[in-house]
């Protein structure tokens, strides 16, 4: 894994490629969520891009600043969206090891959203409003256990390679490991659970929700306005989109390209469009089965994906190697 | 010379006045009147004096002669005043009172005897003295006292044990090795006679303290 | 020459009180003599480290470098003791507790307490040895009931009983060893002399020598304060005046410790069994640690630090009876560094009882707001007494768990145990004593001792403190030799 | 010597020294010229500098030298000796200390001058005498510089208020720390024991070199290294031996409490650490020691922060937080260990280095947090996080400098508490080469547990920041909170900037951090190619996983500041600002805020097992319906109060000795006397 690629121009266009495409599919994928659950609800669906459509009605409006903010409640909404843009430059999935991989492993990847996460928080206390002052300890309630549960889960695939880095990660699937071990399973279904609690997902919380005493991610947002707020949704919005390519990258890395040869590129991008699309309608699926959970519960669902994920772990040991 | 050849046997003279001790030491163990404790007290100088006198003459020790002396006059008429004086003038009279009752105390003593005659036996049959089997005497009579002072309640009955103790030592130095150097026995009577006069300051003190010598006065509580 | 002189000059200064001991210039006096004593007792250190052992009074007097040692300590604590009771005795006066009459005897007593323990050490002749030692306690009765409370008069009854009838036991010891000794000595005063015996001990009559070291042992232990014969100490040394409970605790504990090791010695040699290394280390151990636990229900404070005298005297015999040239070093180290220690403790408990008017822990408070100088003093006093570093007490206490880890690895937790739950006790009592510096308006400082004061405590604490962090090479050889006339062999 | 005056051990001498002088004169100096307080304070901050660089030549120069003073105790000198190891913890002394004693400079202008001088004081013995526990290469002088060194904190403690409650803790300190020494005393005795009689040993057996040549049996090494982790361990807050630190570190002045938690628990660390490398010898330390301290690490990690998250009050969040941070050091030489004596030197040392970063780390930010805790007591006068809120706004310089403090301890990247838990991870990834299950498994639990109290912790800082310096004050003192002075901010500044620098550039730090670990390990860690330079993290070259912060940073600064700048740059005058919405519910006061402890509500229902909790609901019919919770440290009901009570028994059982009757004294001293006698004759 050398910093220095072979073909330098072209990974780095590539991985340029890599953040447009989670910049502008995000919104997408999250109106491909919001159709089938409409569908699945007997409702009319709003369209596809009916989120672009917000994002760019929110830039149009003017911003109304809150009296008595800081500096961080103007600061967090660009430093959220770009860690978010940033990391597409990161993780590979168009490409097995894009230029700035080395950058950051995993571990450095779950560091980089917690940090997202810790601004957000600090930005929603940051006024004072009890709401505001409820999203940012329920976002942390939900977050200190799939934060370790991501990195349990980070580990029990990196096992295989022995390193973090997703490039090698990857790799080690490529030496024919069939990904279909017991540790892999149980991590993959670790992995669902911390993806609905890391991205607020019923059954945590109800992303198309104001009712302020169920609400988290929402209530972090509930003072913003305008570009800012539109900066925050678009970057949760490529926060989903990431955490489901680096599912993809753990679980179904099947068809991504080794090489930077056009075809092969061009199938691994079909891939993993159709990925994406499966997985959005599972989504969809899976919020229109579930109801929302109390709030005092959701510690005990993300415990479970903690535990699942450490349980992954010892199964690798003790029955894999 | 061996100092075999130098000493004849154990004269039976010798042997009868340590029995003697041994029992005035039991006497002072069953006494109950205070004055006849003292009695008892000089009767014990007494017997002393002979057993220093017989064991002088068998062994022709010449110093022994002075300590005989010494002795006559320190125990038998000295101390014996001093306490009698002591009596009168604090007005002492009658039953001492005892912590633990007379027959107990005897078979206590008893045991004890025995047990002194025990651990000696081995010292006794190295000893070439005219005096052999004498040490187990003066043990038995220190522990007795020893046992007197532990069961007596009064403080002047605990000074008698405590001189009674002097006594038996005397007595055993006397018959174990005739008698220490010159310059440590006049050490030691130096000491119990300082210890006396000391006896008799305090019992004025605790006169003027407690009015009474029962030793209950003189246990501090524990709570202390 | 000078062997003689160091016993004339408290003799004389005791003649001299005992005469004029009632004038106003008497304790200044009593000053000069013990000073002198101090002086004399250093020139016959150094002559005994440059000439060898010395002998007088037809061998009934013989120094050497052991003697020498513990002669030093007596005659420096002795001197800066002396300069406490002058302060001491000043303020008593003050408070008007005291007449002429019982100056005069205070004083007197107390040169004739310090000949008595000069006499201990310097003897050659266990007989005398046992006179000597006998002597000091019965100077130090009249002076243990000289405040002639009932509780004094009941303290010093108590001490006088039971020290009486150990000593007894000792002296049945003393006749023992003569019975013994006489068969290879032949009969008359050699038989009694430390020096010849040294020379026969190995023929000594084991049988015999086995019984009279259990009656030393029993008989000098019970003035030492071994468990469970130290029932004395508390009280005399609680109701005592302070400088006596100082010099009782500093002095006379050694002096009698002294005593058994010279016996110890001869033991040794004449029977060829650990039996007098087990006696001590089993007093020692059963002393630690019973008074370890005993410290917490003290309310009296001067009856805490007696137990804690009780506590390092048992480290002291356990060291010796370990043996081994480390263990008895640090015996020897911990005996010398308790004098110094424990005396300045009690210095400062003096003046402490002295302003709060009582040694009822429970009365004493806020010392530190008061006398702030009494409260870094006893501070800095019962971090050094509870064995913290730079204190050479903890120098001795490591090299006594050194040795005994060796020697007896499981009662090593016990000692730690102990240590830990003294230290714990002890300076809990002196914080809640000194009680924080809250500057509550009506407690003003009271009027600050003078210099004079605080000298003997900074003296000793220092010397102390030099020991633990730069000893005097010199003054090791002396310890080495010390060790060697303990019968240690020192190899390597 | 000429030779030797060159050396960064006489540097690092000379530097305590004029620290100790310049401290006490100062001190003495003060009582006379009150105004000195500041130049004084500067001076000193100066001369820790001054250890701070003869550390980092010591590091960077690898140097290892050995020095003989007279003095001590006979036949045993004072040992000195300035190995890689006793340089990274002068560095670390010396780092933290300078930013604490800038920031006292600034802190101790409104005190009383009897305060001030005491605290001077106070604070150079310890240094000074901290500094001596680093150098220090033998027993005794060891013992000494240690216990001193307590003492010296207990007297820190003390010069907070003077309350009961601080006396306790100082109290409480100054006999755990001693009871502690009690048990590394006996370990020392214990290795000083030889076959050789013991006529033969003389005291200078009590050297390091010496002691380091012990053949103990595998039960006595055993024996030897558990004692030394309970010993230091009562300094460095093992559990469950912590109880005093909780108390102690809020109840001294914040100068001292930054000290004693950024550096005094480092001094128990690096006793550990030299005592069980050195002293017992790798050779002879165990695998299953390895694993307990790993365990016990984890363990005493979440144990921290979950107390931590529950606290209110800043100062004593942050001394929980310790424990945290402390548990982490150990279980990463606890997994060193493991590694090393499973043979597999390359991750142990990895483990090991990452261990001593995290404690140069600690060192930093937590001081830099105690400064910054102190700040905000100071300004708004309260103590209690409730009482506080909306600081950020009052004093945005010092609040961004405490939120860097934050971010670094949440183990955020690009911080350094990153960097060092990243090591730590990779290292615990590295059991896959362990063979058996329990060995692979407690390895497991380590890393679940580490991630697991990574992610408290920042729950715990979001806590602190956001209740503390976010929203709307929560009192009159909140209201009139006030910036602190420049001297303070400097300090908290210097540590800021060392935190930052130790957070971007982990690469050099390790490298040298390797430096002082191979020589305990006897590896050392392969160098990445050169391709990878300075600004990487590439600990197991050339397929190991890599990270950059510095890099990192660079990527998010780059494409938001852009941005940030261009939109606030057009629009700022235009924005229109009006009250918050808050869903409509208009009238906004500190009162309407989620409190500290709506933070520790999930905590506490969700690890009950961690606490001891006296719950008071009121019943629906109670007229004046009362809600009282407490929550207490399960040691004291379940360890330390039964352990007095038995301490209380037996002191009442040997009262009984004591009858207080002379007869019954005499019956002792009778049968004394008739048992020994007896057991003489007949056995």
């Amino acid at each position: 894994m050398a910093l220095i690629p072979t073909f330098p121009s072209f990974g780095w266009t590539i991985s340029l490629l890599q953040m447009l495409f989670v910049i502008f599919l995000a919104p997408l994928l999250y109106g491909w969520i919001g159709v089938v659950r409409a569908i699945l609800q007997n409702r009319r669906p709003a369209g596809l891009l009916q989120p672009w459509r917000n994002i760019l009605r929110l830039l149009r409006k003017e911003t109304i600043l809150p009296e008595g903010h800081s500096y961080l409640f103007l600061f967090v909404p660009p430093l959220f969206f770009f860690i978010m843009a940033g990391a597409s430059l990161l993780i590979p999935f168009l490409m097995v090891s894009p230029p700035l991989a080395p950058v950051a492993d995993a571990v450095t990847l779950v560091g980089l959203f917690s940090l997202a996460r810790f601004a957000m928080a600090a930005a929603a206390m940051d006024l004072g409003t009890p709401f505001g002052d409820m999203g940012g300890r329920r976002e942390m309630m939900v977050a200190f256990l799939t934060e370790p549960a991501t990195l349990m889960i980070l580990f029990t695939v990196s096992l295989w390679s022995g390193s973090t880095a997703i490039p090698s990660i990857l790799h080690s699937f490529s030496l024919g490991h069939s990904p279909f071990h017991p540790s892999l399973l149980i991590a993959a279904m670790a992995f669902i659970l911390v993806f609905l609690g890391e991205n607020a997902r019923l059954p945590i919380d109800n992303p198309s929700t104001h009712l302020e005493l169920t609400m988290i991610h929402e209530a972090m947002l509930l003072e913003y306005s305008g570009p800012l707020l539109a900066l925050m949704e678009w970057g949760s919005m490529q926060k989903l989109l990431l955490y489901l390519l680096l599912g993809i990258d753990f679980f179904a890395p099947l068809g991504i390209s080794r090489g930077l040869s056009p075809l092969s590129l061009l199938v691994g991008l079909v891939a993993l469009l159709g990925k994406l699309f499966v997985l959005g309608a599972g989504i969809a699926l899976i919020e229109s089965i579930f109801a929302k959970l109390r709030i005092f519960r959701i510690p005990e669902f993300t415990a479970l994906a903690y535990l699942l994920s450490t349980l992954g772990f010892l199964l690798h040991f003790v029955l894999e190697v | 010379m061996t100092p075999s050849l130098l000493h004849p046997p154990t004269s039976p003279l010798v042997g009868f006045l340590g029995s003697a001790l041994l029992l005035s030491s039991f006497a002072m163990l069953a006494m109950r009147r205070m004055g006849s404790l003292v009695r008892i007290f000089a009767l014990q100088g007494i017997l002393l004096t002979l057993s220093t006198l017989s064991v002088a003459l068998a062994a022709k020790e010449p110093h022994l002669f002075f300590s005989a002396l010494f002795t006559l006059a320190f125990k038998v008429l000295l101390l014996p005043f001093l306490l009698f004086r002591l009596l009168e003038r604090l007005h002492i009279r009658g039953e001492v009172e005892v912590l633990l009752n007379v027959p107990t105390t005897m078979v206590a003593g008893l045991f004890v005897v025995v047990f002194s005659f025990a651990l000696s036996a081995p010292i006794s049959e190295m000893a070439n003295t005219v005096s052999r089997g004498l040490i187990g005497v003066g043990l038995a009579a220190l522990l007795l006292s020893f046992l007197m002072m532990i069961t007596r309640r009064k403080a002047v009955t605990q000074v008698l044990g405590f001189l009674g103790m002097e006594n038996a030592l005397f007595f055993s130095a006397i018959n174990a090795t005739y008698g220490m150097p010159m310059v440590v026995e006049l050490g030691v009577a130096f000491d119990v006679l300082v210890g006396t006069f000391v006896f008799g300051i305090f019992f004025f003190q605790i006169r003027e303290t407690f009015e009474s010598f029962d030793l209950k006065h003189m246990d501090n509580t524990p709570t202390e | 020459m000078i062997l003689v002189l160091i016993l004339v000059v408290p003799m004389s200064g005791a003649l001299f009180l005992g005469l004029w001991g009632h004038k106003r210039f008497a304790s200044a006096v009593n000053i000069l003599f013990s000073l002198v004593t101090f002086a004399l007792t250093l020139l016959l250190a150094i002559r005994v480290d440059t000439q060898g052992p010395l002998i007088a009074l037809d061998e009934n007097l013989f120094v050497d470098s052991l003697s020498s040692l513990f002669l030093v300590i007596t005659g420096g604590v002795a001197a800066t003791t002396s300069f406490f009771s002058l302060r001491y005795m000043t303020i008593e006066g003050e408070h008007g507790h005291l007449t002429p009459e019982r100056t005069r005897l205070y004083l007197a007593l107390y040169q004739l307490f310090v000949l008595t323990m000069i006499v201990v050490l310097a003897s050659n002749n266990l007989g005398l040895l046992w006179v000597a030692l006998e002597g000091a306690t019965l100077a130090t009765v009249l002076l243990v009931g000289w405040t002639r409370t009932p509780a004094a008069i009941k303290a010093s009854w108590k001490y006088f009983i039971l020290c009486g009838v150990g000593i007894a036991q000792a002296l049945f010891g003393t006749i023992l060893l003569y019975f013994a000794s006489e068969k290879t000595l032949g009969p008359g005063g050699t038989a009694l002399l430390l020096t010849h015996l040294l020379t026969v001990k190995t023929q000594l009559e084991p049988t015999v020598i086995s019984l009279a070291f259990v009656f030393f042992v029993v008989g000098y232990g019970t003035k030492v304060g071994l468990v469970p014969l130290h029932n004395w100490l508390p009280d005399a040394h609680a109701e005592g005046p302070t400088p006596i409970s100082a010099v009782l605790s500093g002095l006379l504990l050694n002096v009698a410790l002294y005593a058994i090791l010279r016996v110890k010695i001869l033991a040794d040699g004449a029977l060829h069994s650990p039996m007098p290394s087990d006696l001590l280390m089993g007093f020692g151990f059963v002393s630690v640690l019973l008074a370890s636990i005993s410290m917490w229900k003290r309310q009296d404070i001067k009856r805490l630090f007696a137990y804690s005298s009780i506590e390092h005297m048992g480290l002291a015999t356990l060291a010796f009876g370990i043996g081994g040239p480390l263990a008895t070093f640090a015996g020897l180290l911990h005996m010398t560094t308790h004098s110094l220690v424990k005396s300045a403790i009690f210095f400062a408990v003096g003046h402490i009882v002295q302003t709060s008017g009582s040694q009822k822990i429970p009365s004493i408070r806020e010392i530190a707001a008061r006398t702030p100088g009494l409260s870094r003093a006893l501070l800095t006093g019962g971090l050094a007494i509870t064995g913290l570093p730079p204190f050479a007490l903890f120098a001795s206490e490591l090299l006594i768990m050194a040795e005994a880890i060796k020697r007896i690895p499981y009662a090593v937790p016990f000692l730690l145990l102990a240590l830990f739950i003294t230290f714990g006790v002890l300076i809990f009592r002196i914080l809640e004593m000194s009680g924080g510096e809250t500057a509550t308006p009506e407690i003003s400082p009271s009027r600050s001792h003078s210099r004079l004061t605080f000298f003997p405590i900074w003296i000793h604490l220092g010397m102390a403190l030099l020991l633990g962090t730069f000893f005097p090479a010199p003054l090791y050889e002396i310890y080495q030799k010390a060790i060697l006339s303990l019968g240690v062999s020192i190899g390597g | 010597m000429t030779s030797l005056s060159a050396t960064p051990l006489f540097f690092s001498l000379s530097t305590l020294l004029a620290l100790l002088v310049t401290g006490l004169a100062g001190a003495w100096l003060l009582t006379r010229r009150p105004t000195f307080a500041t130049p004084i304070f500067l001076l000193l901050s100066l001369e820790t500098l001054a250890l701070t660089f003869s550390g980092l030549r010591g590091l960077l120069a690898g140097s290892d030298i050995r020095l003989v003073l007279p003095g001590g105790i006979p036949d045993l000198f004072i040992h000195l000796r300035q190995d890689p190891l006793a340089s990274f913890f002068l560095l670390l002394l010396g780092g933290a200390s300078t930013g604490v004693l800038l920031f006292s400079a600034g802190y101790t202008k409104d005190m009383a001058t009897k305060r001030v001088a005491e605290l001077l004081s106070r604070t150079t013995l310890f240094l000074f005498f901290t500094g001596g526990v680093f150098l220090a290469d033998d027993a005794y002088s060891f013992m000494v510089f240690w216990e001193v060194m307590a003492v010296a904190s207990f007297f820190l403690i003390l010069s907070g208020d003077k309350t009961p409650e601080v006396r306790r803790a100082g109290y409480l300190t100054l006999l755990l720390a001693h009871g502690g020494s009690l048990l590394i005393l006996a370990s020392f005795a214990l290795l000083s024991i030889r076959e050789t009689p013991s006529s033969i040993v003389s005291l200078s057996s009590f050297s390091f070199e010496a002691l380091s040549q012990s053949h103990l049996s595998p039960k006595g090494a055993l024996l030897a290294s558990l004692l030394f982790l309970l010993g230091f361990g009562a300094k460095a807050g093992l559990l469950p031996l912590h109880v005093w630190l909780p108390l102690a570190h809020p109840a001294a002045p914040t100068p001292a409490s930054a000290l004693l938690s950024g550096v005094m628990l480092k001094a128990a660390i690096y006793g550990l650490i030299r005592a069980l490398f050195e002293l017992v010898g790798l050779h002879q330390l165990a695998s299953s020691f390895g694993i307990l301290l790993m365990v016990t690490g984890a363990f005493m990690a979440l144990f921290g922060i979950l107390h931590a998250i529950l606290q209110s009050a800043p100062k004593a969040l942050l001394a929980y937080s310790s424990l945290e941070n402390i548990g982490i050091i150990l279980l990463g030489t606890g997994l060193g260990i493991l590694y090393l004596k499973t043979g597999h030197p390359l991750p142990g040392t990895l483990a090991l280095s990452a261990a001593l970063f995290h404690a140069l780390n600690h060192a930093f930010f937590k001081s830099l947090l105690f400064l910054g805790a102190g700040t905000m007591i100071h300004a708004t006068g309260e103590t209690n996080l409730n009482r506080m809120g909306g600081l950020l706004r009052h004093m945005p310089r010092s609040g961004t400098l405490v939120l860097l403090g934050v971010l670094s301890i949440s183990g955020i990247p690009p911080t350094n508490g990153f960097a060092s838990e990243w090591l730590l991870l990779q290292a615990t990834l590295q059991a896959r080469d362990l063979s058996g299950t329990i060995q692979r498994s407690s390895v497991l639990f380590g890393a679940a547990i580490l991630v697991l109290a990574s992610a408290l912790a920042a729950m715990a800082f979001l806590k602190f920041f956001g209740v503390g310096y976010l929203g709307l004050p929560r009192s009159e003192g909140a209201k009139a909170a006030h910036e602190c002075s420049l001297l303070e901010m400097l300090g908290m500044g210097w540590l800021a900037l060392g935190s930052l620098l130790l957070g971007l550039l982990p690469g050099l730090v390790l490298k040298e951090v390797v430096k002082v670990v191979s020589p305990l390990t006897a590896t050392s860690l392969t160098v990445p190619p050169e391709a990878y330079g300075w600004a990487w993290l590439l600990p197991l070259p050339p397929a190991g996983p890599s990270s950059s912060p510095l890099l990192l940073l660079a990527l998010v600064g780059i494409l938001t500041l852009p941005v940030f700048w261009l939109y606030w740059g057009t629009r700022r005058g235009k924005m229109r600002s009006a009250p918050p919405w808050g869903c409509g519910y208009r009238e906004l006061s500190g009162r309407s805020q989620a409190s500290a402890e709506s933070f520790a509500q999930p905590i506490r229902h969700f690890f009950p097992v961690f606490f001891s909790m006296k719950r008071h609901l009121p019943t629906p019919e109670d007229p004046d319906p009362v809600f009282d919770l407490s929550v207490e440290d399960p040691h004291w009901p379940l360890l330390y109060r039964p352990l007095f009570r038995l301490f209380i028994a037996l002191a009442e059982a040997a009262e009984r000795v004591r009858s207080g009757r002379i007869s019954v004294y005499l019956i002792y001293s009778f049968t004394t006397l008739i048992i020994l006698l007896s057991v003489l004759r007949w056995h």
